[in-house]
């Protein structure tokens, strides 16, 4: 069956959320992709994985205002969570708040959201990029949002585990402080990753082709998904599923 | 005692140079009172958005209202960057403090429990925490190794400002699961808010309604402003104008095209915010 | 998961020498769960009144389960004193740790927050912070000059039990203005309830049920109990039986008569409760 | 009109609450009296007297948890408070734990509730203790649950300012940390204070006689204090006002 690039993002990112360690996912404001994925894995794990779509409240139990998903997150209830980034480097190291020399910005991004935070406290920390280009892959980020990794005296029970590009899977180890490619999707290649990459990658000598989602996942996410994550994300529903919001 | 008035009564108790708080986008935003502010044309607002700004804060910043804004972001979501925020900052038109949503929320709970500062996981060797002069590390103070934490000033805000969709004749409002309304107005000196309607039932009469009610205790003064929050969506009223919120995501790119947005959509409605 | 199982099975989920904590007796206590420890023998709990205790806690002393009480105060109100809790901490048969109340509120929302401390005003001077080994004081640590302030450790219980007019299917809780059981599910380990009944229809379905709900995601297992809260009142279910306190308040006054109490109230029940 | 002891009380709390100063009067648990002299202030001040009565639902506005009272007076939004003793000394210490040595107690009584906290917080707190003997007011507690004065470095905005006992009316000086007698209650005399009271007391040259509660005062309280406070105190309406609670 064909896919479309999102599809194949939100079937990769659904495989890293069914692991027993991972009970809860939340997913922040404005991330369609990750929240299609959610749901997928919950809908993949027979309903065992509990999903918080923060924005709106469509998949959203949270009854105690804004700060409910950093206090859940810092009492240990939140498993995995999406975090972006305008930048980010070798070393995990997220940039949400512009280019340039802070405060003699360049370019201005919205801010920081709650990364600083959120990669402190959730173990299970997927990064999720689609465009994999220099521009955004780069040496050292301008401005660190939240950094990847921390000396051992700080408190931090959460962090990066792996990062999704347009190009690519990687895998995050915090002890060396490094990415190593774990998969390059279908139609690309591990030169087209590098070439596109500012930091350095370990890379394992075979390199996996990223797994196409299967027939059943695709037609899951087009039938019971999509119109889910309408309710959330109308606009992405519209134009990656055909699919118009009831709202 | 909480007093009812009207909006542009409301705009006018914010003086010049006040430091007001704004909740987040999706919900309970006072966009009729925010024009209000843009129409008697107050200068020198610090806005704290709670913790994220959008359409509010923009418009805010491109009439000139504002000096200094503390969020964790500031964007018009689907709709892209903040274009008047996005301006200001790089042509350091405005003061930004960049913030993370968890930090906001935990220095508006200090000052809701009266208490100098609070702690907060995380942060630490952030570019944010970095920059923050007011932000304090401190080896763990209760001495038990927990190593390096970071403590917050209490943030006090002037104002806290919402609209919500209900209030009665107590002064009583509605706020539903946006409970971080409750700690604004808790840690604010005074709260104003409009409402879609005023109604005659006592919000605090049945424990239903009273679960989600903010009492008239935090509450200076109401105005009745229908459609208040609008082109931003109310939770159970109706959903934001997508169409609306594109158009000015548009023309605020550009200073001309946000005046022309001002005349068109601002300045031309004082006739109907008076009454 | 929420699990839905029996009352007598929610009690075996607690074990001997478990950390629990329990709400204030004006609604929301857990009576027939307290009935169930007593019942199965509990040993050593260590119990923390939210912030004070009453009748529940008195009886799980008097039956021999408490190994020790933190609580802001204890006392069945407009009966008096707490026999049961009076008699054990005069003769030295529990440790008793006194408080006050807004420091346990504290210390609840510090491990809901995930921070190991918060800081709380007052207190400085009196003999409570005088014999709490646990809790420091600092001088203000932000250097403000605001002078020396108390920090209160984090506590994180093993268990908070409550007791609850609905719940639905999907495990999500009513708790309408009682916020404090928010804050003690998010700060203990697991939550265990028990509710009058359990409604097909969704909790967070509306607006207005919403905002009075605690979500499924803190609550462990739930076990239906009508009357369960009995002989105290719950909110908008029934008042308190005030002859059945005062009776109670009277039989505890010595060890007999509380052997009685035992013997008519609690053990009589054992059939019915194991159903 | 002839009045009962307790209406007495009510009336001479009632005029400390009638200042510009207490825009806000919070009623702590167990404490029928302080209600409803709260309430009566309330009715006498044409309703511009906020009353927050903790016990129960009625004349309750709160709706954060058993938190908001204290987070209410931390934010400096209760003006006035009610506060007892198990022992009251001449500082001002008040002691709601037990007598003896603590931990090794004689008495115990049901502990500290929130005194610690309110009696720095709160501005105008008013010390409440019918039994006016030597066995309550001792020279020192034995156990302080909240302390009358402060070091100056230590931050507190709030403290006692009055105490009324079944014999009398008090200011509380805090710069002296001492007590000054301000009106006996009818039928009683200074002499009576001065022999049932285990501390020093500055006595001035005129005291004066409490003023009995107003024939109006009377009227009101009977008919529109006793029912809303048998809301909250069905015993105590039902003893003192002969009401039964609706409930």
């Amino acid at each position: 069956m064909n896919y479309k690039p999102e599809e194949l993002l939100i079937s990769v990112a659904a495989s890293l959320l069914n692991t027993p360690d991972i009970q809860h996912v939340a997913v922040g404001a404005a991330s369609p992709i990750p929240g299609a994925a959610a749901l997928l894995a919950q809908k993949l794990g027979g309903g065992e994985l509990d999903v918080t779509i923060i924005h709106g409240s469509a998949n959203n139990t949270f009854t105690d205002g804004g700060r409910e998903l950093f206090d859940c997150a810092g009492q240990g209830r939140v498993h995995a969570f999406f975090l972006g980034g305008v930048q980010i480097d070798g070393q995990a190291n997220i940039n949400l708040v512009g280019t340039g020399n802070y405060p003699d910005l360049e370019r201005r991004f919205p801010g920081s959201f709650g990364s600083a935070y959120m990669y402190f406290t959730v173990p299970n920390v997927i990064l999720f990029r689609p465009e994999h280009s220099r521009r955004v892959f780069v040496e050292k980020v301008d401005f660190i949002s939240a950094p990847g990794v921390s000396d051992p005296g700080i408190q931090r029970t959460g962090g990066p585990k792996a990062m999704i590009t347009g190009l690519c899977l990687m895998s995050f180890n915090a002890e060396k402080a490094q990415f190593k490619l774990e998969s390059v999707h279908p139609g690309h290649s591990v030169e087209e990753v590098l070439d596109n990459t500012g930091f350095e990658i370990d890379i394992p000598e075979n390199v996996l082709t990223t797994a196409v989602p299967s027939d059943e996942h695709l037609k899951l996410l087009r039938a019971e998904i999509a119109p889910e994550i309408a309710k959330t994300y109308p606009g992405f529903a519209a134009s990656v599923f055909n699919i118009k919001s009831a709202a | 005692m909480t007093t009812f008035i009207n909006v542009s009564e409301l705009a006018d108790l914010i003086p010049n140079g006040a430091y007001i708080a704004i909740p987040p986008e999706y919900s309970f935003v006072p966009m009729e009172l925010v024009r209000g502010l843009i129409r008697r044309n107050t200068k020198n607002l610090s806005v704290l958005c709670v913790p994220i700004g959008g359409m509010a804060v923009d418009l805010l910043i491109g009439a000139g209202c504002v000096k200094q804004i503390e969020a964790a972001a500031v964007s018009l979501g689907e709709n892209g960057l903040a274009p008047r925020f996005t301006d200001a900052v790089v042509s350091k038109k405005i003061k930004m403090m960049d913030s993370t949503c968890p930090a906001i929320h935990t220095a508006l709970q200090a000052s809701e429990k009266g208490v100098p500062f609070m702690p907060l996981g995380g942060i630490i060797g952030s570019d944010i925490q970095a920059h923050r002069d007011d932000w304090r590390i401190v080896d763990d103070p209760l001495g038990n190794g927990n190593g390096p934490i970071l403590l917050l000033p209490a943030i006090q805000p002037d104002f806290t400002i919402f609209h919500s969709p209900l209030a009665d004749r107590s002064g009583n409002v509605w706020v539903g699961r946006q409970r971080e309304l409750l700690t604004m107005a808790h840690a604010a000196k005074q709260t104003l808010v409009t409402v879609e309607r005023i109604t005659d039932e006592n919000l605090l009469a049945n424990e239903q309604t009273a679960a989600g009610t903010m009492p008239a205790l935090y509450i200076n003064a109401i105005a009745e402003a229908e459609g208040g929050a609008k082109p931003l969506g109310l939770t159970d009223c109706y959903e934001r104008d997508g169409d609306a919120i594109r158009d000015y995501a548009a023309q605020a790119k550009t200073d001309s095209g946000f005046d022309d947005y001002l005349a068109q959509h601002i300045y031309t409605n004082t006739q109907q915010a008076a009454q």
